[in-house]
């Protein structure tokens, strides 16, 4: 049978997001896939070199606008190890909170994407609603809802309201008792399991070598988690469980993270239970060390976001470079596709959850 | 590829039976006397300057010796001033909890370096980013093209020198 | 001559006399005669009552439409419709609005082809209304093979479809054309079987006598023959391609599917085709296994049937608000190992019951 | 590692598709007992607590023309333009350009005197390119409490320090960072006081030249001051430092 290429393009309803998935079909089965990616490229990194440290926080916000705010946490440490500043203790635990708050946050929306491609717009609007609640206890915390500029160098934008424990607890635990409908909606209904079982399979060595990252990855069996093995703010003080899944493929992932809304709603729990009074802001020196350059990367709800930055003397980023999980997720897409139908691509890419805006800086 | 699955120590980089960075680090100086010079280790931190003709190697060793399996990122440094550019790799080992930054420095008239998308695949989309954003040849490369800005583009556009349009 | 046409023959009568008059008053008599011969009469008495069926069928799938957008919002948890009191009048918007929009023709399409897939769609899909009856006064034809003329047509839409998808010169069109080819095998057969067993039951293929047969066994079919209404309810689901079956217009994958290059009125009335089909089929249900307008007598017998095909579709909805989408592998898997095995067991059911002589 | 037992049902599919069906009843039911959670837009509004980041909002008498807003906006899109007030004749207030705006809420932490503040409107649509651009009177907002943004910051050698929650960088002193001249590069041609828009700068004598003119070198005003770097903008010969608060 004559092969065809077929342009699941930037404008098609399965991609969220502009980007096209350049894929070579025998019949339905897919022989050969090619991601091309770019279509968002804004040129960021070069951007970031004309501005001060502080302006940079709120550009980090739109590298990946389902979870912002873990981006612009990501700078904030970045640039906290290079002009070496210490952060409070109670910043570290409103930071953790609203990490994954926003976790939550992504999940959710991740969950909605999810559905819509496999059929189900009933699986789109539960989570939304659920999401709803989230995006209000950040708009009280900061005043936006979508891109937060909460986090500082050196801490927090402001301290937390009033009656933050008390709103916080109470979404908390009307959220818990919410997700056994997604579970009810989606695990134990079969043509979820016909749809996503046995499809999009990526051995733990192949993910590994791709440079597969974060749930994904956590999906194909490797049990790595930044928050616990390379702990930063006050990961390293919270007990939680690192969810990792053995078979591999879309639904592996899928049960990922479904587990990490559980343990995020646990960790939540724990770092409001022990957060301590104090400062949450420190001033930052204006002028970096010329020449001196650090890193950091931590767990984005997509997987490993990571930043390098090199200092020039004064008050602008020399070069800050950004990697993305879902640009690399993105390049291993050809070998988890290659073999599958055509029908399977959504189910493939839903669970990859990808998020362009930080693919294409 | 050794990567136990299984339990870890929690709050300790170190995972059980892994090596921590000074041990990787003089392992490398004993297999490389010159052309490698570490600046700096720490318990999970490995920095090294290594030599453009010396950098497959070094990156093999790390990959079979020392279990380092996942590059993190590849990036590129356009020092204009100093007429010369720099390819920093981050490679980080899942099985010992370490990351190593590997700087090379390339002449900016011809910045050419060995490709390391053989032994990791998931170099190969960063450094054609590299590429396209710097004019970084990377040789060895299996698919060496432009992949964010338009092809065929003859501009490498986060060059120091080139002026893009309107300073905003 | 059931009670439809014998009211609209009164009304043709005294219509064809009035015409009759006016020829008379301006003194051209032999057309006066011609107007109130039998003849014209019984044409008018036809075309009435065609027209009346129609109407009658094209209401309830705009009200269908108007059920399915109300559950589905309650469903999700949003509102439905809001246009007009309680959101009825969204539908007719709706129309308006297809049959204002510009009809927009891709250039290299097959035109003949490309033309005649909506026009074959929408004309089986009114063949049907015309088909079921709703009541033995209110039913346009009584056919002895009524059933089997149903299904016939029932299985000549996905034809129309695989032609139109095809004729639309896109990749993605193709391939939800051949979907919907694929699904028609798939679901056809174990359909026909679990019909058969319910014509084992009431002895002909005619409606009217199977409905008969339900109210003299005082027993629903639903009740003997369960799992051939199981089977049923699934491939209809299939035949009128509606969620977990909806492969030919996969949102997700294929974009729109075989309808992507159908604009303004002609993707109208594919849509509106969707729903008369959906309740073409949901009318068959609930003859074959509801015991069609069987029900207690102070509600005329039409208004039973409209209840129940209402109750039988908010149930499909319930269905469609639950479930995913599946692919074809797995659509043609069901079809042929769950769906076949239980309407030949359903088959034995029946003939045991038969020879037992219980119905 | 924590092992907790997560109590939860094994997730195996009954029947096909029971609990799916069994989920959606009981939400179908619930929504139509109570009303769904579909907010009708115009009709109804969603409530908006205190410091939610509308668009930014101006009071006009409470500003200094000190152009801090317009030096830390990451976009670039305030601007100082004359606008005719009341009594005070024609006066230099900033300039939104809403269209490039990205409600980062900079120019209202940043501002020392609360002037850029933050207003929770944010039905912002215009008809063209020109609406977008807010002058200073459409900017005004009236001045609530709720509105202002402040920033309570701390010392970097008491970031461990629990006991205190931190000094308000735009009225005190402690956090402030203070220009500073280089003598020998200072030519005393007094342009830093004629900019400051606090004339926080004064021109103190410090000695004679050789020719016998007096040589004048600018003195800080700590109080006065609001770090707003005009005057180490406008020096001829990039005299002046920040000298920042450690």
């Amino acid at each position: 049978m004559s092969e065809m290429w077929l342009n699941m393009g930037p404008q098609h309803p399965m991609t969220h997001g502009l980007w096209n998935l350049r894929v070579k079909i025998d019949g339905e089965t897919i022989t050969e896939a090619e991601p091309v990616v770019g279509y968002l490229h804004r040129g960021w990194e070069k951007l970031t070199e004309t501005r001060t440290f502080p302006q940079i926080i709120p550009m980090a916000d739109r590298l990946c606008y389902g979870a912002s705010l873990s981006w612009s946490h990501c700078y904030c440490l970045t640039a906290e190890k290079l002009l070496d500043v210490e952060v409070p203790e109670r910043a570290k635990y409103i930071r953790t909170i609203v990490l994954e708050a926003q976790r939550i946050g992504s999940h959710l929306m991740w969950l909605a994407a999810l559905g819509t491609d496999l059929g189900s717009y009933t699986v789109f609007l539960y989570p939304m609603r659920e999401r709803e609640l989230f995006l209000d206890l950040m708009q009280d915390l900061c005043g936006a809802r979508l891109t937060y500029n909460y986090p500082r160098i050196g801490g927090v934008r402001n301290d937390v309201p009033a009656n933050f424990e008390r709103d916080f607890t109470r979404v908390l635990n009307h959220f818990e008792k919410k997700i056994p409908d997604y579970e009810a909606l989606c695990d134990e209904s079969t043509v979820f399991h016909m749809r996503m079982d046995d499809v999009g399979k990526l051995t733990a060595e192949q993910a590994i070598n791709l440079g597969v990252t974060g749930p994904n990855l956590r999906g194909s069996g490797v049990d790595y988690d930044i928050r616990r093995d390379d702990p930063y703010d006050a990961y390293s003080q919270i007990d939680f469980n690192v969810c990792v899944q053995k078979s591999c493929d879309a639904y592996a992932r899928y049960r990922v993270r479904m587990d990490e809304l559980y343990e995020s709603v646990n960790i939540i729990r724990q770092a409001i239970k022990d957060m301590p009074k104090g400062p949450v802001r420190v001033k930052p020196p204006r002028n970096a060390v010329k020449g001196k350059s650090d890193w950091a990367h931590t767990e984005d709800p997509r997987g490993e976001a990571f930043m390098y930055i090199i200092g020039n003397g004064d008050d602008h980023p020399y070069r800050l470079k950004v990697r993305s999980p879902i640009f690399v997720t993105v390049s291993a897409a050809a070998w988890m596709l290659k073999g599958y139908k055509v029908a399977d691509v959504p189910a493939i890419m839903g669970s990859v959850d990808m998020c362009l805006g930080e693919t294409d800086r | 590829m050794r990567t136990e699955v299984g339990k870890v120590e929690q709050r300790q980089g170190l995972a059980a039976g892994g090596k921590s960075g000074e041990t990787i680090a003089k392992s490398m100086l004993e297999k490389f006397p010159n052309g490698v010079k570490v600046t700096s280790t720490a318990a999970n931190r490995v920095n090294a300057t290594v030599d453009r003709g010396l950098l497959y190697k070094v990156a093999e060793f790390l990959k079979n010796e020392m279990d380092f399996e996942h590059v993190t990122s590849v990036s590129g440094v356009d020092w204009y001033p100093e007429n010369r550019m720099q390819a920093v790799f981050h490679i980080t080992s899942y099985a010992n909890r370490v990351t190593a930054e590997i700087i090379v420095d390339l002449p900016r008239d011809s910045p050419e370096v060995d490709s390391v998308t053989p032994l990791w695949g998931g170099a190969n989309w960063n450094e054609r980013e590299t590429y396209d954003m710097f004019g970084i040849i990377f040789k060895g490369h299996p698919r060496l093209e432009r992949i964010l800005t338009a092809p065929g583009s003859d501009y490498f556009p986060y060059r120091k020198d080139f002026a893009g349009g309107r300073r905003v | 001559m059931n009670g439809l046409f014998i009211f609209l023959q009164g009304i043709s009568v005294w219509l064809m006399s009035i015409v009759g008059w006016v020829f008379d008053f301006i003194t051209l008599h032999g057309f006066a005669d011609w107007f109130r011969s039998p003849g014209v009469v019984f044409f008018l008495t036809n075309f009435l009552a065609a027209l009346v069926v129609f109407i009658v069928g094209f209401l309830i799938s705009i009200t269908f439409i108007w059920e399915e957008r109300k559950i589905l919002g309650r469903l999700m948890d949003r509102r439905g419709t809001q246009v007009g009191v309680l959101g009825l009048f969204q539908n007719f918007a709706d129309g308006l609005k297809a049959f204002i929009k510009e009809i927009i023709i891709p250039d290299e399409v097959d035109k003949w082809i490309y033309d005649a897939a909506p026009v074959i769609l929408i004309g089986i899909s009114c063949l049907l209304i015309g088909l079921i009856p709703l009541s033995p006064d209110f039913a346009l034809a009584n056919l002895n093979g009524g059933l089997l003329l149903i299904f016939a047509i029932f299985s000549i839409a996905p034809f129309a479809i695989l032609i139109g998808g095809w004729a639309s010169n896109n990749k993605y069109t193709i391939m939800g054309g051949m979907r919907a080819a694929a699904q028609l095998i798939s679901y056809e057969v174990p359909l026909l079987l679990s019909l058969v067993g319910v014509v084992i039951l009431a002895g002909s293929f005619n409606l009217m006598d199977i409905v008969q047969a339900q109210q003299q066994a005082g027993v629903w079919f639903i009740i003997p023959q369960f799992l051939g209404c199981l089977v049923f309810m699934v491939a209809a689901i299939a035949e009128v391609e509606r969620i977990p079956f909806d492969l030919p217009e996969a949102e997700a994958e294929l974009v729109e599917g075989w309808q992507t290059e159908y604009g303004g009125m002609r993707f109208g009335l594919i849509m509106l085709s969707e729903y008369v089909r959906g309740y073409a089929a949901s009318m068959v249900a609930v003859i074959l296994f509801l015991g069609g307008w069987d029900g207690p007598s102070f509600i005329w017998p039409e208004i039973w049937f409209i209840i129940k095909v209402f109750i039988l579709f908010a149930v499909w909805i319930w269905v469609r608000g639950a479930l995913m989408r599946v692919t074809t592998k797995q659509i043609l898997g069901i079809g042929w190992k769950r769906l076949m095995p239980l309407a030949l067991i359903n088959l034995g059911i029946a003939i045991a019951i038969k020879m037992a002589g219980w119905l | 590692m924590v092992e907790r037992t997560l109590k939860r049902r094994n997730l195996k599919p009954k029947a096909y598709m029971l609990r799916p069906m069994a989920v959606t009843l009981r939400e179908t039911i619930n929504h139509t007992r109570h009303s769904p959670n579909t907010v009708l837009y115009p009709w109804e509004k969603l409530v908006i607590q205190d410091g939610f980041r509308g668009r930014p909002g101006l009071v006009i008498d409470k500003c200094i023309e000190c152009g801090i807003c317009v030096r830390i906006c990451p976009t670039r899109c305030i601007e100082l333009v004359e606008i005719e007030w009341k009594d005070q004749g024609k006066i230099r207030r900033p300039q939104v350009n809403m269209g490039r705006c990205m409600v980062c809420g900079y120019c209202a932490e940043y501002c020392p005197k609360n002037a850029m503040i933050i207003a929770p409107d944010y039905e912002l649509a215009g008809y063209s390119r020109q609406d977008l651009i807010y002058d200073p009177i459409r900017l005004q907002y009236e001045d609530r409490p709720g509105c202002h943004i402040d920033v309570i910051e701390v010392k970097p050698k008491d970031a461990h320090n629990l006991s205190i929650k931190g000094y308000d960088a735009k009225t005190g002193n402690e956090l402030k960072d203070v220009p500073e001249v280089e003598d020998k590069m200072c030519i005393g041609c007094s342009k830093c006081e004629k900019v400051c828009p606090t004339d926080a700068v004064q021109m103190v004598q410090t000695g004679v030249n050789e020719k016998g003119r007096p040589i004048k070198r600018p003195k800080f005003d700590e109080d006065k001051c609001v770090s707003c770097e005009q005057c180490l903008d406008n020096c001829p010969k990039d005299a002046i430092k920040m000298k920042e608060a450690k």
